[in-house]
């Protein structure tokens, strides 16, 4: 078991290191200079230079990139340029909120996801698999924003059920935390869940059909045992591979939904960092995320591992 | 020239397993140092108990696999370490007939295209004329109809999918056919449709076939010597009527005894295997039967038996066959009782309408497939 | 005893969407502790026969005609499943032909047969646990204390379809039914689990319905045979004078195509052509269309009629040696 | 049976006479796909919306760019059908003109991360070892890298042009296609076809293109159709880059995006293009299980 | 009780010295006193200086500074806090504030309570400057120590001091007790929230969650007034919209657009100003035409704001030789209302033949370019300065820092440097208008409208006064309960 995370850990460096590499080399292709949106309206050339030289914008890109990784290496990830802050410092603070946030969501996407999966996989054809379907794809195709500012406009500002937007850390107030992650964490679970359901409904159409199913029919099982226990048990394999692989829709889509519902996480991080050129903020959040997509990976390969007995030890 | 068409010589495949996220590594020897001698022309058949390795060593002689160790000649051209374009070009002169007709056809291909394919690989030079004639000519051959390569494999029954195996292992015109277990899937009246088929394309086309199988009155029928394995060894081979005559590997016993004939109340005995296979994976030590045989004695379980020379062409591996065989009526089997007496004649009508009706091929598998 | 275990008249059903029936006037009757061999081509429905006694059929797939099961002296509609539900698991069990898919992967083998113990005896867990752990040893698997955490992966196809067996017989089914349970095993495999089936129907007095399309095995078991030919039962009666006087064309053909273990080798006799697919079934007999002695009277179906006592044959020119001659 | 269509009987008389000869396998998808009731319903959703892009120029309908400055953000009426915008375009007219860019956008889009997820996820999955490394870790860094940066980058490199815009969406959703392939192409390749195939001599590419791809493509399918939603949605979100269909000339997801400022006082600005992106992505939907139905040889 | 603002970005770096966004500078009218403040129209009125005067040469101020002032940190304000802050913010390599006091080159503490600032030459905009960031004083002792990283916990001397921030989420200040004007300041504490789109800000004001909101849709005002429970405030900014050309700045500026008034003139003439403001911004944003809103004092009457003639501007194309019309690309911000300002324009300008297409642009790429010369005009704005001189000096004279169109011309430069030093107001005012005039005919840069900020709060804060220059100012604000 060690020894498998150790594996894959070492597996994961290279690729932490590919991405890191193609970021700053992104990075150094983008249009805008850093610099000139942080020298202000008045663009002092002698305030120009001083900041160049500060932030080492004149050294050669491997050289830049060298000094990063030296940076990484004993944990220093640079400061923000727009803010000064520590960049390891924003991430601290900005990763648990959107953990919370997609952890929530995924709740949602599983919560509505999975069982409308499996009712339109065993009701195949019927008009319940129709429904399920138009429900799914509507989740899918309907904007973040567009069902994001509507929730506010209806449960905030209209029933004055929940807070229009905003940030309560759990660890200030649990339940208010809770009921301010609510709306966004729908906004987000919902478009996860169109994909979750309909990859939940072929997984189950094909274990329906198994014999395994068959048998647990043959030894007079109730229905509903039959179907949640003997096969989505056995659809849920190829659920959690796919949970794994829209980590990186959730991240795409926590972009969107933090910038609506305006929470201080990763995605309004990054879509500020990039709009402000604060390299070394986006160079830290990429890192990270590259992080959490192999810890995704390792989890997934986990759970499957616990799921399939078939994997574990002969 | 030799007469020998493929020969192995102490071949091994050791697969490596587990190793995932909990796992050590193990080592499965699913062949563990087979070797056999196929004469050109001839029937040779590998029987054994599930698992024992059979279609390992089928894939291993096919290359379809690489060895562990070992060597395997074809027509006297060591093929043990070929690839690449050499691999190929072994494809014409060797062909596999696969065990099970539902999966071993591409289901989002039409037959003619599968048959086609080999004819486009290994026969560049014919036209697309000439090759749709030629599948046409070989889906005739296995008693199927030309029309038929339209259609896709799950439009056929099991035995008509074989058939479709046998023409694209043909359509190459190879010098050797490996089938694994080509008849196991099927029951028994298309079973007999391709029995006769394989014998009647093996003399026809002056083929050599390797035929694995488990069941034992079909390797009878088709094979002219037959090898035993057990647990990834060779324990006993010959000519098939003296092993089916005088078998003399305790397993070799036991399986025979096992048979089920098709007479009603027959008594017999029979030599009941205790416990399961052991795994491959860690095969007993000594002789590998020792742990089932019902036979064995102490030094079974240290002492390695070598494959030795019974009797003119036959071989065995087995420390004290003499004694066993000398211990134990001769197992043998006995004529079975007859039927009754309209019985039989009602028999030889039925064949003598049978054989006026395949004489006219078309019929032969004229009626619609199921869909 | 008189009356049978199981009766089963003119069973018919066919598939939604199809011109013809699967399954045409099928009818049996099996005592306890009798064994009723069904054979056949493959695809001539004795499987769909066997799922429709369970009522494992797709129900909104399947349409039934006429005809009755009588099982222990209560009379069902054969597409009541929910009557038949009640009863499966309980009092009739199945095995199936594939012991390598038919085990749910995901759950201990042991946990699988106390499942079905704890549906239907009321039991607690732990006594149901103590069935599984009985039924392993009375099948025959060695230690079942520790092979019943095992997973099935773990198991080789001959534990696993003794695990299955286990399973059907944990709560003392009186109607067993086996569809091709040993065809994926290998003879040795096989012996042993036809001996064992054989064991604990002499202890429990089950009737048995066995499937198969090996006549070596049908020889060894059967009290009764049925053979089948594209959804009819063409010939019926005991195991002796079904192979010692058998009637039907079609089940020569079959006993012929057999390869003889002993005496000379010859070409093996066939029955040529295949099948015909629903919807394209001759009128009247269906096996006029492979027929050797066809004639224009098959058109018409032939009754199953009784040849010899107990032995019935669905053939208009049987004792066929005796009709041909006398044409000829 | 139902009737033929009327071969000439003299012409192959045998021809008529034999039901395995009937089944033309010419037609045979195309008509499995014409009794598929969901696929044909897929199938007429998507065709108005294409003959809607197509024929934009000759329909009856207001210059979907003429502003009108005396009826801004008017509802639906029967002068605008479903209303105008915020600066008195008419939206029904946006809606159509919009068909051809959202369509292209999601189509082109989906078809370029196929084109190269596909193939990539094939030969990882296929050869595994070191081209599966190279290629699981170069999409692995795909994924992680912010689909904005990827997005500015291109706009600044390529120029601005829906072209381009579609490119850089098919750049991002091709990591999720190399995966999708990856695994499926794992397990199809120990299926025993492929081992025939390898035995009848076969080249690999022969085996890649014939017998490996036919036989992933189901859950591709699936994948694309749900991925073209996204497609049409992200090229608003470019456009505002300066990537996409540049103003005035309309697409689905430039409306919808406009529409966010207006939610309240014009909600049917944003009503009109959601249903319309919902209705062309339920049309792909049904119209992707209907043609993997119908590709399959097994499927009824 | 809490104050919750909302504000439409999350300010930058909160070091006076260093900060650059507007947003920042809301924050600051809390947190940091100034020097000098301003009033509603713009009069310099005391704030921690109480008095000054200036030399007849007009090169040295003499302030007088209030007495009893601490900063949040306890450290006393007085004259040496003043040199030190003004020292800070010339020296300082990371400040932002150079240029705003390059005129200034020494300081002398005359007491404890007065100092004096000395210039090379006079500079008319020097008190306006310290009316601003320049003004800010921060305490030095927490400065030095700080270095460049003060901004992460400033102290400065307001009626608010620094408690905390969480990027992105809110700036959390809470009320000094010691401040020299506590009185008039009612909230305990005053939370910031940086909420960018507009329909969830007035969501969160309608829901209660905030007190008030900065930058009120303009489509949203109608609504707003409608709904009993808020309230909108409005003061016309001291900043314009336009469109700038290029005119010299690199090869691009090598185009008709740039070489031939005629074209640009044609473009305004092209353009209904008026109906801009109804169609886009509901009546809210006064059409301009000069670097002053008509509002302001500077404005120069004698240049009304021109009528839209189609057929002038077809002539004048015409006579450029353009008569069957000329293209022109014009990149914009990517903000939903620059977007829908220039599909405006751009029908308006199709009517006379000028053809524009629309690259929108985020704001970094946009200003990279602008700055590099790569683009032929640009859509761009200024959010204005209390003097006059920071409306227009840096756009319009040669080499100036924001000169991306790279329009020069001797006669203006003269007059804008003049402007400068000049402190007598007619003469200063005589100065911008002649550089008007000629702006005018050059027209490097089409002024379009000027922004109206717009606030909505809820019907229980009172006391609020809107300023031009779009601060938010707590004294005197209160809520009602
Ligand atoms: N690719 C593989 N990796 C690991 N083990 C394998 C592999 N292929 C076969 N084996 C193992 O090797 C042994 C021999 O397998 P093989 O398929 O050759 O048996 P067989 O004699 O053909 O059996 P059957 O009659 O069931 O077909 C088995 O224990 C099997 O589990
Ligand atoms: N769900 C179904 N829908 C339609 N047709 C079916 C279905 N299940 C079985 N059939 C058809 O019913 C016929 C009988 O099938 P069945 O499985 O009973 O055959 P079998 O006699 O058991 O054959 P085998 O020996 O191969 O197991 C076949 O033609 C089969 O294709
Ligand atoms: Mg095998
Ligand atoms: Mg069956
Ligand atoms: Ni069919």
């Amino acid at each position: 078991m060690l020894s498998f995370v150790a594996r894959r850990i070492v597996i994961a460096i290279p690729t932490v290191i590919l991405i890191s590499i193609f970021v700053f080399g992104l990075q150094k292709l983008l249009p805008g200079d850093p610099i000139l949106a942080m020298a202000g309206e008045e663009r002092d050339p002698e305030t120009i230079a001083f900041l160049r030289e500060k932030y080492r914008m004149n050294d050669p890109v491997w050289v830049q990139y060298a000094t990063w990784i030296k940076g990484v290496v004993t944990g220093n990830l640079g400061i923000s340029l727009r803010t000064n802050q520590p960049v390891t410092e924003l991430i601290a603070q900005k990763l648990p909120v959107t953990i919370q946030l997609a952890l929530m969501a995924l709740v949602f996407a599983l919560v509505i996801g999975i069982p409308a999966g499996i009712l339109s996989a065993v009701k195949k054809g019927t008009i319940t698999d129709y429904v399920a379907n138009v429900v799914a794809l509507s989740g899918l195709s309907i904007p973040n924003f567009w069902l994001g500012i509507m929730l506010i406009l209806l449960v905030a500002v209209k029933w004055q059920a929940l807070p229009a937007s905003g940030y309560v850390p759990p660890g200030e107030d649990l339940w208010l935390s809770l009921k301010t992650m609510l709306m966004p964490a729908f906004v987000l679970g919902t478009a996860l869940a169109a994909t979750l359901m309909r990859h939940t409904r072929s997984a189950m159409l094909g274990v329906l059909k198994s014999d395994y199913v068959r048998t647990a029919r043959a030894k007079g099982l109730a229905e509903r045992r039959v179907i949640l226990r003997h096969a989505f048990r056995n659809a849920l394999t190829p659920i959690v591979t796919l949970t794994a692989l829209l980590f990186g829709e959730l991240i795409a889509g926590a972009v969107l939904t933090e910038q609506i519902f305006t929470i201080p996480g990763f995605g309004k991080l990054v879509v500020d960092a990039v709009f402000n050129r604060d390299y070394a903020v986006v160079q830290g959040i990429v890192l990270v995320t590259a992080m959490g997509f192999i810890v995704m990976n390792i989890l997934a390969d986990a759970a499957y591992f616990v799921l399939n007995p078939r994997l574990r030890k002969q | 020239m030799t007469d020998l068409i493929l020969k192995a010589d102490g071949l091994k495949k050791h697969f490596q397993v587990g190793g995932g996220f909990m796992a050590e590594t193990k080592t499965v020897r699913a062949v563990d140092g087979v070797s056999i001698e196929v004469r050109r022309g001839e029937t040779f058949a590998i029987v054994g108990e599930s698992g024992c390795g059979k279609s390992t060593l089928a894939r291993l002689l096919m290359r379809l696999l690489e060895p562990t160790e070992g060597a395997i000649e074809f027509d006297g051209r060591d093929i043990a370490g070929i690839r690449g374009r050499d691999l190929r070009e072994l494809r014409r002169d060797m062909q596999f007939v696969f065990q099970d007709p539902f999966s071993s056809l591409n289901p989002r291909m039409s037959v003619g295209k599968l048959v086609g394919e080999p004819i486009e690989t290994h026969r560049p030079e014919l036209s697309r004329t000439q090759r749709r004639q030629e599948v046409a000519r070989l889906l005739r051959t296995v008693g199927l109809r030309p029309e038929h390569a339209d259609r896709y494999p799950h439009e056929f029954s099991g035995g008509q999918r074989q058939r479709i195996g046998i023409a694209r292992a043909l359509a190459s015109n190879p010098r050797l056919v490996i089938g694994d277990e080509p008849v196991s899937a099927l029951d028994v009246s298309v079973q007999a449709q391709v029995v006769n088929l394989l014998h009647d394309l093996k003399s026809k086309l002056d083929m050599t076939l390797v035929i694995i199988a488990h069941d034992l009155a079909v390797i009878r029928h088709m094979s002219d010597r037959v090898a035993v394995m057990y647990l990834g060894q060779v324990v006993e081979s010959g000519p098939t009527d003296e092993i089916f005559a005088a078998p003399r590997h305790p397993y070799t016993l036991a399986l025979l005894s096992a048979i089920p004939e098709p007479v009603h109340g027959r008594e017999r005995t029979r030599i009941a295997l205790s416990g399961e296979t052991p795994s491959p994976a860690s095969p007993p030590s000594g002789c590998r039967f020792h742990t089932r045989c019902p036979f064995a004695r102490e030094d079974c379980a240290t002492r390695v038996p070598e494959l030795r020379v019974a009797a003119n062409e036959t071989r065995v591996a087995c420390h004290y066959w003499e004694e066993i065989a000398a211990t134990r009526p001769k197992a043998g089997l006995t004529p079975a009782a007859a039927r009754s007496e309209g019985a039989q004649r009602r028999f030889a009508l039925y064949e003598a309408a049978t054989l006026r009706q395949t004489d006219r091929p078309e019929t032969a598998s004229n009626a619609g497939a199921t869909t | 005893m008189n009356q049978p275990l199981l009766e089963v008249e003119n069973l018919r059903f066919r598939f939604r969407g199809q011109e013809q029936d699967v399954v045409q006037d099928v009818s049996f009757r099996l005592g306890r502790n009798e064994t009723l061999c069904i054979v056949g081509e493959s695809g001539c429905g004795k499987s769909v026969t066997a799922l429709a006694l369970m009522g494992l059929l797709p129900q909104d797939s399947v349409q039934f005609g006429a005809g009755r099961i009588r099982f222990d002296g209560e009379t069902f509609a054969p597409g009541d499943h929910d009557r038949i539900a009640k009863m499966r698991g309980d009092r009739m069990a199945m095995i199936f032909q594939e012991p390598m898919t038919s085990l749910n992967p995901a759950f201990r083998i042991g946990d699988q047969i106390a499942e079905a113990v704890e549906r239907h005896r009321n039991c607690g867990h732990a006594a149901a646990r103590a069935r599984a752990l009985e039924m392993l040893g009375k099948v025959g698997i060695p230690a079942p204390e520790q092979r019943f955490d095992a997973y099935p992966h773990q198991l080789s196809g001959g534990m696993r379809q003794r695990v299955m067996i286990a399973m059907a017989l944990a709560n003392d089914p009186e109607l067993l039914i086996a569809d091709e349970p040993t065809t994926a095993l290998d003879v040795t495999v096989q012996a042993q689990i036809l001996e064992l089936i054989a064991e604990l129907q002499a202890e429990t007095g089950m009737g048995t319905i066995m499937i198969t399309h090996d006549l070596g095995v049908v020889a060894e078991i059967a009290t009764n045979v049925a053979v089948m030919y594209a959804g009819q039962v063409v010939e019926y009666g005991s195991a002796r004078s079904i192979f010692e006087n058998p009637q039907h064309p079609y089940t020569i053909g079959l006993m012929a195509s057999v390869p003889s273990l002993t005496g000379p080798r010859r070409r093996l006799s066939t029955v040529p052509g295949v099948v015909p697919a629903i919807g394209q079934m001759p009128e009247g007999c269906r096996f006029s269309s492979r027929c050797p002695f066809a004639a224009p009277v098959c058109a018409a179906r032939p009754d199953l009629a009784e040849q010899d006592p107990g032995h019935r044959v669905a053939c208009h020119f049987a004792p066929l040696e005796q009709t041909l001659e006398r044409s000829a | 049976m139902m009737a033929q269509p009327a071969t000439p009987a003299t012409l192959k008389p045998q021809l008529m006479t034999d039901p395995v000869l009937q089944k033309r396998p010419e037609n045979r998808v195309w008509k499995k796909f014409r009794s598929h009731r969901s696929a044909m319903l897929g199938g007429l959703l998507v065709g108005l919306f294409v003959l809607m892009a197509v024929f934009a120029p000759i329909l009856p309908i207001p210059d979907p760019t003429a502003t009108d400055w005396g009826a801004v953000r008017q509802a639906p009426s029967a002068a605008h059908w479903l209303g105008t915008d915020e600066i008195g375009r008419d939206v029904l007219s946006r809606l159509v003109w919009g068909a051809q860019a959202s369509l292209l956008a999601g189509v082109i889009s989906v078809g370029i991360a196929v084109a190269f997820g596909v193939p990539m996820g094939i030969l990882a999955g296929y050869f595994g070892g070191w081209t599966d490394g190279i290629i699981s870790r170069c999409t692995e860094a795909l994924l992680a890298v912010p689909f904005l940066i990827l997005a500015i980058a291109l706009a600044a490199f390529l120029g601005p042009s829906l072209t381009n815009a579609m490119i850089a969406i098919g750049l991002s959703a091709t990591p999720v296609f190399v995966r999708l392939t990856r695994g499926q192409v794992i397990s199809v390749k120990a299926e025993d076809f492929v081992e025939g195939a390898h035995a009848i001599g076969l080249s690999t590419p022969k085996i890649l293109s014939r017998y490996i791809f036919p036989n992933i493509l189901p859950p591709v399918l699936v994948q694309a159709t749900l991925t073209i939603a996204t497609a049409i949605i992200a090229e608003a979100s470019l456009s505002f880059l300066g990537l996409g269909q540049q103003p005035p000339a309309p697409s689905w997801g430039s409306m919808l995006n406009t529409a966010k400022n207006f939610l309240s006082q014009a909600p049917w600005m944003a009503m009109w293009p959601g249903i319309a992106i919902f209705l062309v992505v339920l049309g792909f939907n049904l119209l992707g299980d209907g043609l993997r139905d119908a590709l399959d040889p097994r499927e009824h | 009780a809490d104050f919750r603002f909302a504000l439409e970005s999350d300010p930058d770096i909160l070091d006076p010295d260093q900060s650059r966004t507007f947003v920042g500078r809301i924050v600051y009218t809390a947190l940091c006193d100034k020097l000098v403040d301003i009033t509603p129209d713009l009069e310099i009125v005391p704030q921690l200086a109480t008095e000054w005067s200036w030399n007849d040469e007009g090169t040295a101020l003499t302030m007088t500074l209030r007495e009893g002032v601490t900063f949040h940190d306890g450290t006393p304000f007085d004259a040496e806090a003043v040199a030190a802050n003004i020292e800070r913010s010339q020296t300082m390599e990371e400040s932002r504030r150079k240029s705003e006091v390059a005129s200034i080159t020494g300081t002398e503490v005359l007491g404890p309570h007065q100092i004096r600032i000395d210039l090379a030459q006079p500079d008319a905009t020097l008190l306006a400057q310290l009316a601003d960031r320049a003004g800010m004083m921060v305490s030095p002792t927490a400065a030095a120590e700080a270095g460049a990283d003060f901004g992460l916990a400033p102290v400065c001397s307001g009626p608010y001091k620094f408690e905390e921030r969480v990027a992105q989420d809110k700036i959390v200040l809470s009320k000094f007790a010691e401040y020299w004007n506590a009185g008039e300041f009612h909230f305990d504490t005053v939370t910031y929230l940086p909420i960018p789109d507009s329909t969830v800000r007035l969501a969160n004001l309608q829901s209660g969650d905030v007190d008030a909101i900065n930058r009120l849709a303009a489509t949203d005002v109608a609504q707003v007034r409608n709904d009993p429970s808020l309230k909108v405030e409005e003061a016309v900014s001291l900043g314009y919209q336009g469109i700038t050309f290029n005119i010299g700045n690199g090869e691009r500026g090598d185009n008709p657009w740039g070489n031939d008034a005629r074209l640009r003139k044609a473009l305004e003439l092209a353009i209904d100003r008026n109906a801009i403001n109804q169609v886009v911004f509901e009546g809210t944003a006064p059409a301009g035409n000069q670097a002053f809103p008509p509002n302001s004092p500077w404005y120069d009457t004698s240049l009304p704001v021109p009528e839209r003639d189609v057929e002038a501007a077809k002539a004048l194309l015409a006579e450029a030789g353009y008569e069957n019309g000329i293209d022109l690309e014009v990149q914009a911000p990517n903000t939903p209302v620059n977007l829908q300002l220039m599909q405006v324009i751009q029908s308006m300008a199709a009517e006379a033949g000028i053809n524009i297409s629309i690259t929108s642009k985020e704001f970094a790429t946009m200003l990279s370019d602008q700055t590099a010369g790569d683009f032929t005009a640009s859509q761009v704005g200024w959010s204005g300065r209390v003097d006059p001189d920071g409306n227009i000096h840096q756009f319009m004279t040669t080499d100036a820092g924001l000169n991306d169109a790279k329009y020069s011309n001797e006669e203006v430069d003269r007059l804008l440097d003049e402007a400068r030093v000049t402190t007598d107001m007619a003469a200063r005012k005589e100065s911008y208008d002649a550089a008007a005039k000629i702006l005018n005919e050059d027209k490097p840069i089409i002024y379009l409208y000027h922004e109206t900020w717009i606030w909505a709060l809820d019907d229980a804060i009172e006391g609020f006064v809107p300023y031009p220059d779009g601060m938010f100012r707590l004294a005197g604000v209160t809520k009602s309960e």
